[in-house]
This record gives C-alpha cells, structure tokens and sequence, in this order.
C-alpha cells in the first residue's frame, strides 16, 4: 500500500491563516462598538463561526485530511449541541406565549 | 456427557500470568472486563440491600422500619447506585469490554491502557459514593432536581454529585474506546455489514455515552458549584430557574435510558439467532434500529416534564417525538420474534432470558406509550406506574439481557459450562419474582399512589405486599445464578470452544481466549449468523 | 365489592373521565400486543423446539414487513398523541369564568385560600359541577400538586405561578398528594379535597368566611399599603389603571406586548420596573419583602375583582368522553 | 456507511513492523496513527457537549435578563480581552507551524514553535489571572463579597434607575435584583472561562511533556502522532474561546445602548 503522507501545507497558508484570524478578532471588538441594532449578536457570531470554521479546516487539517469520519463527527456534534439549545430554549420562548 | 478432551492445560488469558499486579496494571480487555464485573456485581448487591430496605418498609403502610430520612436516602441511594454504578456499565463494561475486539477480531481495544484507566476512574467515584454513603447519604432522588438539592438538602450532595460526575468519565472513556475501535481494529473483511449486531448496537450506545454524559457531568458539577459556591444558577431565589436544570438532567438521563437497554438488546441479537439456528430476520433494520433509538433518544427528553411547568406548545412537541422511538424499538422486537419464526428453537438458559426479555421489554416499552401520552401521564407522572414502566424496562429489560448475557458467554469467560438445569431454574424464578414484584405497581401506581412515599394511604397496601413478596422471590433469583456461576469456576465441566455452535468470531477462538484473543488474526469472508453452515451444538445444550 | 383491593380508581372530574377511556384505549392496545407476542414466542418456541432431523429454514428478512409494522403502530400510536394532546390541552386551558383558589406550598403542607376568604390548610373544599381554577406557588422548593381522583397533577414551583383546573363531578372526599419529592414528609404532605353539593358548599362557606371574600382582604390591603394613591380609576393617575386590565394584553414602555395574567401582576407588584406598562415612569416601590405569598394572593384577588364579570363564552370544559358512561361503572 | 473503511486501506495481514512506537495490538503505525487522531475527534465532540450545557443556561438567562448581561459584560475590559484572543490565535499558529515542522522532519524548529505555543498558553493564562483579579477588586466574583454597585453606577440609564431616584424603596428592590441577575452573569462567566482556563492548563501540560519528546526526537515525519493530537486539542481549546470572547466581552458594546 502507497505511504498515506500527510499533505504539507505551505507555511505562508498557515500565517495567511493566522492573519485573518487577528485581523477578524479586531474586526469583532471594533463592530460590536458599532450600532447595528439585533445583527450585532448576528455578525458577532457569524464572525466567530468564520474563524472557527477556517481554524477547523486548516489548521486541524480537516481540509486534507484522508480521515473519512473526522466531518461526520464534527457535522454531528454540532448537530447534537444545537439539539439541546434549539429544543430547551424553544420551552422558554413558548412558556408566557399560551 | 462432556466430551471435551481433558487436554494439556492451554495458555489463555486468566492463567498467563498470576498476582494482584497482573490484574491491578493489566491492559488485557478481558481482564478489565472481568475487573468491572467484580465491581459492578458489589455495587449490585449494594443497590440491591436498599432496594430491600425500601420494599420492607412499603409492607405496612405506616413508616415503621426506617425514619422519613432513612427511606429517602434509601430510595435515592438505590437509584443512583442501580443506574450509574450498576446499569450504565453493567453490559458495556463487562461484556462488551470482554466481547467487542474478539468479535471483530482484533487483539484489544484500540486504546487498552485508556480502558484500564476507565475502571481506575470507576473506582475512584465508586470509593467517593461508598464513602458519601458511609458518612450519612444523600436523600434528593436520584434526579438532584433543585432548588431541593442545591439550596434545601443537608445531606451529602456534593459528594455524591462528584462521584456521578467523575464515573461519567469512565463511560465517555468506554465509549471512546468502543467507537474507535469499531472503526478501526476489525479484521481484515469484517465490513460493516458483516458486523454482530452485538457491535451495532454497542456503537449506537458509545454514541449516547460521548454526546450525552458530558451534559450530565457539567451540570451537576453546576449544582456543586451552587451549594458550595453558591452560584445560583437554578435558585429562583437567587434569579435561577429549576426547570432548566431539569432540561439539562433529562437530556442525559433519558438517552442514559437507552444506555441501559441498547447494551442488553445487543444480547438478544446474538443470543436469538443462536438459539434459534438462524440468521437474524432483517439484519439491517435490527442495526440501524439501534442508531435510530440512539439519535431518536436525545430529541424526546422533555417528556419526563410535561407537568414540570414547560409551556403547552413544547410538551405537545415532545409527546410527538416520544412516540417516534418507539417505532425502532418495536422493529427490534418484531425482528427478534421473526427470527424464532421456523427455526430450531431450543429452551437453554440463554433462550429463556431472551423470551423473557422480550415479553417483558414489551410490557415495558408499550406502558412506556402511557407516560408519552399527554393526558394520561398528567395522571401517572410520578406514580408507582412510571416506576413499574422503568422497572420493566431497566430490570426486566437490561439486567434480563445481562443474565442471559453472562449465561451465553459464561464458557467463553470462565471456561467452564455452568450447570443448565439451575439455569433454568434460576430464569423461571427471576421471571416470576420479577412480575409479581412490579405489574402490581402498575395497579397500584394507576390508583394513584405517588412514587418516593415512605408512609401511604392503607387502601394500596395490599398491591405493596404482593410487591415485597415479589421481590424475596426476586432476590433468591438474583442469588441463585451468583452461587451456582461460582461454584462453576471450580466444579463445572470443562466448556468446548464453541459450546453453541454460534457464528461469532469469538467462538473461533479457545475458551478462555489466549491474552491477544487469537493465535492468528482471522479473515472473515462470511456474513455474521450464518447458521445454516453451522452444525448444530452437542449435547452440552441438549442434555436434560 | 373489594374493599382492600380497589382495582380502579375513582373518577370524580370532568378530566377523569376522559383520561379513563385514553387509557382504556392504551390498555387495550397494549394488551393485545402483549399477549400477541407473547402468543407468537410461545408459538414459535414450541412448533419450531429443536428436533433430530429438522433443520432450520434461513430466511434473509422482508422490506414488506418490516415497512408494515413500523407503519400500522406509528399510526395508532399517533392517536394516541392526538386523544392525549386534547385532553392535555384541555387541562391547560382553564375556563375564564372559574372558581379561583389560591395554593401556596410549602414544606410540608399546602395552604389554601379561596376567593371569597376562606383559608384552608391541608383541606380543599369545592362545590360539585362547578370549574375551579388553583393558582399555585411555592414558597421553598417543588412541589406538586396532585388529586387523582380528578386525573390532575401539576407541579409547584417557588419564586413563579403554575395553574391547574378540574370540574369535581361526584360529591366525596378524595386524596390531595404532593407529587413531587420535596424533602423529608414528603409523603406527610397530604391533604383531602372535599367536593360537596352546591348548598352545603355555601352553607360551608358561610360558616368558614368570617372575614370576607379574598377580593375584598385584598381591597383592604389595597388601601393600606397606599397602592390606591396612585392607581386611581381614571387615566389621571401616576400608575395605570387597573379596572379590567386582568387577562389582557399590555403594551409595555419598550415596545413588547404581554398578557396581564397572576404572574404579570405578581412581578409588577414585587419587581415594578421589570415591565413597566407604555406611557408611565418606572416609579412605583418595589413591594419584595413586604407582602408575604398570602398578601399578595390578596391583591391579585382584588386586582382580578375589577374585571367586569365575563360574558358568556366561556372556553367550555366538556371533556369529549362526555357523553359514555363513567368507567367508574365497573 | 463507508464500507471496509481502513481495511482496504491497511492489511492487517502485513507482517508486524518493528517500530518503537508501535503498541502490540496493531498492526501497523498507520492504523495506530488513524485510531489516535479518530479518538481525538470523538473526545472533541464529547467536549463540544461539555461547554454545551453551559451555553445552553447562558442562552437563556441573556434572554432573560438582557440589560444585565449587556452591563455586566461591559465592565469586563474589551482592550485586553481581544489582545488575549489574538494570544491565543499566535499559540495556534505556533502549534499548526510545529506540526508543520515535524511533518519537514526540522526538530530544532519545532521545539522552538512548542515553546512558543507553551509561552503564549501562558501569557493567555497570565492576562485570564490578571483580569480575574480586576474582578475581585471591583466585587464582581459570585459570593466573595459581591457587588454590583459599580455596575449600577455606570448603567443608570439602561437599569432605568435614572427615573427613581425619588423613591428610595424602589430603587433600592431594583438595585436587588441587578445584583442578582448580574451575579448570574458572572457565575456563567467564572463558569465558562474556568472551564476553559482548566482545558488550558490541561493543554499546557500537555505539550510540556510533548516538548520533551520532540527535544528527545521522539518524532519523523513518519510518527508524530503525539504531538498532532495535542495539537487537535489545543485548536480545540482556542475555538472555544473564539465562541467564548463575543458571547460574554460583546454583549452590547454598542455607544448608544
């Protein structure tokens, strides 16, 4: 069987990589002093979740990886994580609505 | 008549090496299996000594035996040793640990010295819940709801709520084990459709143990926090709301439901077909009925509330969904009665365990559509019913699995046959105790007597003898197979590898199997029950 | 008949009857299903026993089947949903125009105070065909409240308001639990709920009321506690006026709209800032500390008193099994 | 269902590779390597419920109890919260770049970028002990003499307090009850960022004894498998800190509100 080498990446992708998250950490902090109404929350998370998402890919690898199950676990992880916090707080929003 | 040649006595797994250090720092899965079995069955008797207090006190209806105190530390007690140091390892950590590499026919566990930390970590919370019993107990229930278990109880809850905090982390660490290896040790053409559905259904359940167990342990490691640091997170004295540590405790402990139950109908898909000469009907839906209830299991959990103050819209979503996991359920059980179906069907010990699994399972998981229906659960929510349905389920269902279990892979564990006739016995007698122990809870729970009552009113008196009747006949079942599996480590006959003729990978292997399960790694090219290539078992099974 | 071995239940509310044919239904079902599978193992187990000779026939499994019998349960198993789900929708659904008896819990007993001024403790007394409506809190941890005679049960919980309706339908005296484990007499926290015939109940009332109804304790209460300087009844007042503001939404300073239900007036009363109503300054004392559970039971009372007496439609309480026969019959 | 997944792909039938890192019950380093990264990943979705409980009472309490969460999370200080964040970002870069290194077989290079990586976890820890004690100074730590005074005194107008100063029983009770819920915010807070602060010290202990065996040349490009599931866990911890920094510093930072 062929050597699985893993794929090295270039080490500029990792400080490109490294860049956007700074820079994306100070974009965070600066557009949450800005008035966005409600999206503040929103851009907040979309940001983060940018950020974890590019640290998920190329920094843990997932982009390159052979591992076939590393997604399956993620995807259901989160799935399982949005579970408890859909369903819990969907009882909140409900309770005072009857 | 046994004709297993008396041979030169083989290298196997218990007599490789000797000394307490060869089993204390062991990294062979079947000696931890075996480490976790002494354990459990301590924690069982312990379980089982306040399950005793508990049904003597219900014999009259005054509180005479115990103080109000007493009983409550006795049921609590009792739960919580049943379900976290009993149940939840029960199956997993002693068969499956000893069973799943043989099956798939690798030499261990992928992460061995992990597994023996898991027992380690089992222990060390066992020791803290023995040393929280010994020092006064603890008295909330074995549910810790707040504001009781945070602000009002002055019993040991913290130590208690550690112990159960740190144990889960010897099932996350179980479950860990088995996924990965599932994924990555099986022998070479051992694919997935050719795995024991014993492995499909222990994968279902590492699934609940890494997804669920951690909601648990950070929620009770909140509740510690309160009482000692008094954090108030579910205080509605302090801007907290219980209803949320309630949400947050379901959504481990009802898939820990399935924790339980999952493990023991793995048995059942290995026992059946065996017993029956036949290929498991419907393979593929028994193992993905298994994943279902699994992922099913996490969407249904509010239904433990419906009376708890969640909002109307949120308890008719969760009656609807609790419904949905019944579904798998039944299709196992419609699978397993199938297989029966033309077979050649013989009554061992193993056999009666799994009919009376599935009957009781049946009773059990159908009363669970009672508690799923809104209206009616309003009426037996926290009655002696709903302890009859997890009674069913949990005792009729997991430990009727984990007997039938011990039964069926007892030559392979010890080497030894264990005698059949009182096997036998020893079912019919658990079967017997266990009904007339628990259907009468149902009545008496429908009349509407509450669960966690020390003293009652004199009308339900009669159902609560029957009961205490019941379970002395429960108990002689229980002890039963204890004394006679010991006394067939000495003087039970030799076992055959193969005693059943069954088709698993571990009964290719010598009973007990050498420490790195085979001499050489098997290649499967079969499909898993493939009975019609197997001869049928001598005698061993036959004699009368 | 069997005075030591009751078998059933009995069924004194309008709920009970109702929640007695559901699980007759289920009882039904479940039996059948049992005693189908058990039949076929028994079946099975002795047509097929292991004989010389006989081989097993292997058979793989049926997409058929297997189709067929996840299907046809899933379907009566949605009936049962639906059947529970009225009945639970009922349960959650109080009339507008019922009797209203206000429940604190407390370790380990329940008091209890109708409207019209009497306080009971451990004791319930309700006229028989009449909807009564408990408003229920909790002074310490959860309790619940349970009655099974009427098929009711709902869990109490402290620092909020839960609510619980029946209609009694058989005049008797019938166990009061507590549910819910709540500490040490956990099963001491037990009282009776009397259901009487219309006269005695006013006869009862008369004789337990001495000191007015609830309502009115509260207007007492009201105008000592000086609430009455500022909410008058016109629009003149520093604080909003009351009349008829119970059960109807309000608009509230920042925008959102609520409904003005017991646990609107409670907060607005023990923590006014929370939810200050559009158009007023956030300026009324907070009363945390200075009425107890009962006082303010009192005022929501008098507060509710204001409504104009409702006018017909009532949500109607009739349970569908209305019309079969109780199966206390048996 | 992948089918066959990792047998096709790795005979067991090989014969045993004499490796020293190679435990007996593999077969190969390759199926030893694929089981120690897909244990790595369960554990991470095991933790990701961990911090789920906690994300699922923070939800709801900020729904509850919005103008305090927003105040409370104000008075933690934004300047050196972001800095710690961007320290956290350079300890992942360091720890990509060593596994990078291992990869190139550079060992020089790659106990260097793990001291790096341990020298920012510490810094991280440092600035998280600094900004603890900010909040015992200022009372902010749930039951060591808490006190949400400063926070009233800064948020009179989004507490509404403004319109009460003429009525002391009142502004009193309001005063209470910020106590309260900002004190919930701050037990989620001490919560949260101690369970962090924990996977932290873990995850620096951790790659101290990873350090050792890279100085010790325990790992090839062939074998690194060590030091490439320390460094999943690591990123792991740093992605929950990404999730951690906006949920609890950025509330409501908005000029106006």
């Amino acid at each position: 069987m062929a050597d699985h080498s893993e794929h090295v990446v270039r080490a500029s992708l990792y400080w490109l990589v490294w860049a956007i998250l700074i820079v994306a950490t100070f974009l965070t902090a600066w557009v949450a002093t800005v008035d966005l109404g409600a999206f503040n929350t929103v851009v907040a998370l979309f940001i983060a979740t940018c950020k974890a998402s590019i640290v998920v890919l190329i920094f843990m690898g997932v982009k390159y990886t052979h591992e076939k199950m590393t997604r399956p676990i993620l995807v259901g992880a989160v799935f399982w994580l949005l579970i408890l916090l859909i369903l819990s707080l969907a009882d909140y929003s409900s309770r005072y609505a009857g | 008549m046994a004709t297993a040649a008396v041979t030169t006595e083989r290298k196997n797994y218990l007599n490789a090496e000797y000394g307490i250090r060869s089993w204390l720092l062991t990294t062979d899965h079947k000696r931890i299996a075996l480490l976790y079995l002494l354990s459990i069955t301590l924690f069982f008797f312990i379980g089982g000594f306040f399950a005793l207090l508990i049904r003597l006190e219900l014999l009259t209806p005054a509180g005479d035996l115990l103080t109000a105190d007493m009983y409550n530390k006795a049921f609590t007690m009792h739960g919580q040793i049943m379900v976290f140091f009993f149940l939840i390892p029960s199956i997993p950590a002693v068969l499956g640990n000893f069973l799943i590499p043989m099956m798939i026919g690798a030499k261990d566990l992928a992460f061995p010295r992990i597994n023996l930390l898991s027992w380690y970590i089992y222990v060390a919370a066992g020791v803290l819940y023995i040393y929280c019993l010994a020092t006064g107990g603890v008295d909330t229930g074995w549910t810790f709801y707040t504001p009781y278990s945070s602000m009002f109880s002055n019993t040991h809850v913290v130590e208690a709520g550690l112990a159960i905090f740190i144990v889960g982390f010897s099932s996350i660490l179980t479950g860990l084990n088995f996924v990965v290896t599932v994924h990555r040790m099986r022998a070479p053409g051992l694919t997935w459709s050719r795995l024991p559905l014993f492995v499909w259904s222990h994968y279902a359940t590492s699934i609940i143990m890494l997804l669920g167990t951690p909601v648990i342990a950070i929620t009770l490691v909140l509740v510690v926090l309160e009482r000692t640091l008094n954090l108030g997170i579910f205080d509605p004295a302090r801007g907290g709301d219980p209803v949320l540590f309630q949400h947050l405790f379901w959504f481990y402990s009802h898939p820990a439901v399935y924790i339980m139950i999952l493990p023991s109908m793995a048995v059942m898909s290995e026992i059946i077909p065996c017993f029956s000469r036949k290929r498991v009907f419907g393979y593929t839906f028994v193992a993905m009925s298994s994943i279902a209830i699994a992922a099913i299991g996490f969407i249904v959990w509010a239904h433990h509330m419906f009376v708890a103050g969640i909002s109307l819209y949120s308890a008719l979503v969760f009656s609807c969904l609790s419904f949905l996991v019944a579904v798998p359920s039944a299709i196992k059980v419609f699978n397993w009665t199938a297989t029966m179906y033309k077979g050649s069907v013989s009554f061992s010990t193993p056999m009666l365990y799994a009919m009376g699994f599935i009957g009781l399972f049946t009773i059990g998981g159908l009363t669970g559509l009672f508690l799923a229906t809104l209206g009616v659960d309003v009426h037996v929510h926290d009655t002696y019913f709903v302890i009859a349905h997890f009674h069913y389920v949990m005792v009729g269902g997991a430990v009727m699995g984990y007997l039938g279990g011990m039964h069926f892979w007892w030559p392979k564990i010890s080497g030894r046959m264990y005698p059949e006739g009182w096997g036998r016995l020893a079912a019919v007698v658990v079967f017997i105790g266990f009904n007339l122990t628990f259907f009468p809870q149902f009545i008496v729970g429908y009349l509407g007597m509450p669960r966690r009552y020390w003293q009652y009113p004199p009308e339900y008196q009669v159902y609560n003898v029957l009961s205490t009747a019941g379970a002395s006949i429960l108990a002689v079942g229980y002890l039963l197979p204890m004394v006679y599996l010991l006394w067939s480590l000495r003087y039970g006959k030799i076992a055959p590898d193969n005693p059943w003729q069954a088709t698993g990978l571990e009964w290719r292997t010598a009973s007990p199997p050498p420490t790195f399960n085979f001499d050489e790694t098997p290649e499967v090219t079969w499909e898993a029950y493939e009975y019609d290539k197997m001869p049928l078992p001598e005698e061993v099974t036959l004699e009368r | 008949m069997f005075d030591n071995l009751p078998l059933w239940p009995t069924a004194a509310s309008s709920h009970a009857r109702y929640e007695d044919w559901l699980f007759i239904f289920l009882t039904v079902v479940s039996v059948v299903m049992t005693v189908l599978i058990f039949a076929v193992i028994a079946v099975f187990a002795m047509k097929y026993r292991r004989r010389h000779g006989r081989e097993a026939t292997q058979i793989e499994g049926s997409l058929l089947l297997e189709i067929g019998w996840s299907i046809a349960p899933l379907g009566i198993m949605m009936l049962m949903f639906a059947g529970g789900a009225v009945l639970y929708f009922i349960m959650r659904s109080p009339p507008r125009d019922s009797a209203q008896v206000y429940v604190v819990a407390k370790q380990w007993m329940w008091k209890l105070q109708h409207m019209e001024g009497p306080r009971e403790i451990n004791q319930l007394h309700v006229p028989v065909d009449r909807d009564v409506e408990l408003i229920m809190t909790s002074q310490d941890v959860i309790h619940s409240f349970y009655v099974p005679a009427f098929r009711v049960k709902q869990d109490v919980l402290p620092g909020r308001y839960t609510t619980l309706w029946f209609r009694a339908t058989k005049p008797g005296t019938y166990h009061l639990f507590c549910a819910q484990f709540c500490g040490t007499m956990h099963s001491g926290m037990i009282g009776e709920v009397t259901v009487m015939e219309s006269k005695d109940y006013q006869a009862w009332m008369t004789s337990a009321a001495p000191s007015g109804s609830l309502a009115q304790t509260g207007m007492t209460l009201f105008q000592q506690l000086g609430c009455n300087t500022c909410h008058l009844n016109d629009v003149q007042g520093r604080g909003p006026v009351l009349k008829g503001v119970y059960g109807n939404p309000v608009q509230l300073g920042d925008g959102r709209t609520v409904t003005a239900d017991e646990n609107y007036i409670r907060e607005s009363i023990l923590v006014p800032a929370a939810k200050v109503v559009s158009g007023f300054r956030p300026i009324m004392p907070s009363w945390q500390g200075q009425v107890n559970e009962e006082q303010l039971n009192e005022l929501i009372a008098y507060i509710k008193s204001l409504n104009p007496p409702p006018t017909g439609e009532a949500v109607t309480a009739g349970a569908p099994g209305g019309t079969t026969p109780p199966p206390s019959a048996k | 269902m992948s089918d066959r997944a990792g047998i096709g792909e790795t005979p067991l039938a090989v014969e045993h590779e004499e490796r020293p890192e190679l435990r007996h019950h593999f077969a190969d380093v390759e199926q030893q390597r694929n089981a120690a990264t897909l244990g790595m990943w369960w554990f991470l979705g095991t933790e990701i419920m961990f911090f789920g409980g906690m994300f699922c009472a923070y939800l709801v309490y900020r729904r509850w109890y919005f103008p305090e969460f927003a105040a409370s999370s104000r008075s933690l200080d934004l300047i050196v919260g972001t800095l710690n964040t961007a320290v956290l970002i350079c300890s992942s870069l360091t720890v990509a770049m060593s596994v990078r290194a291992a990869q190139l077989g550079r060992r020089t290079l790659q106990v260097k970028l793990l001291l790096a990586t341990i020298f920012f976890g510490l810094v991280f820890l440092g600035v998280k002990a600094y900004e603890w004690n900010n909040k015992y100074k200022e009372h902010h730590i749930p039951t060591f003499s808490f006190s949400a005074n400063d926070l009233i005194k800064e948020n009179q107008k989004l507490f509404g307090l403004d319109q009460l100063q003429n009525d002391p029983a009142k502004l009193q009770e309001r005063k209470a009850e910020i106590q309260r819920r900002s004190q919930i915010f701050f037990s989620l807070y001490f919560a949260l960022t101690g369970m962090h602060a924990i996977h932290m010290v873990i995850g620096v202990g951790l790659f101290g004894v990873i350090t050792w065996m890279a100085y010790k040349g325990r790992f090839t490009p062939e074998y690194h498998t060590p030091l490439e599931i320390a460094g999943l866990y690591w990123h792991f911890v740093d992605i929950v800190w990404i999730y951690l920094f906006p949920l609890l510093y950025l509330i409501d930072r908005r000029p106006g509100a």
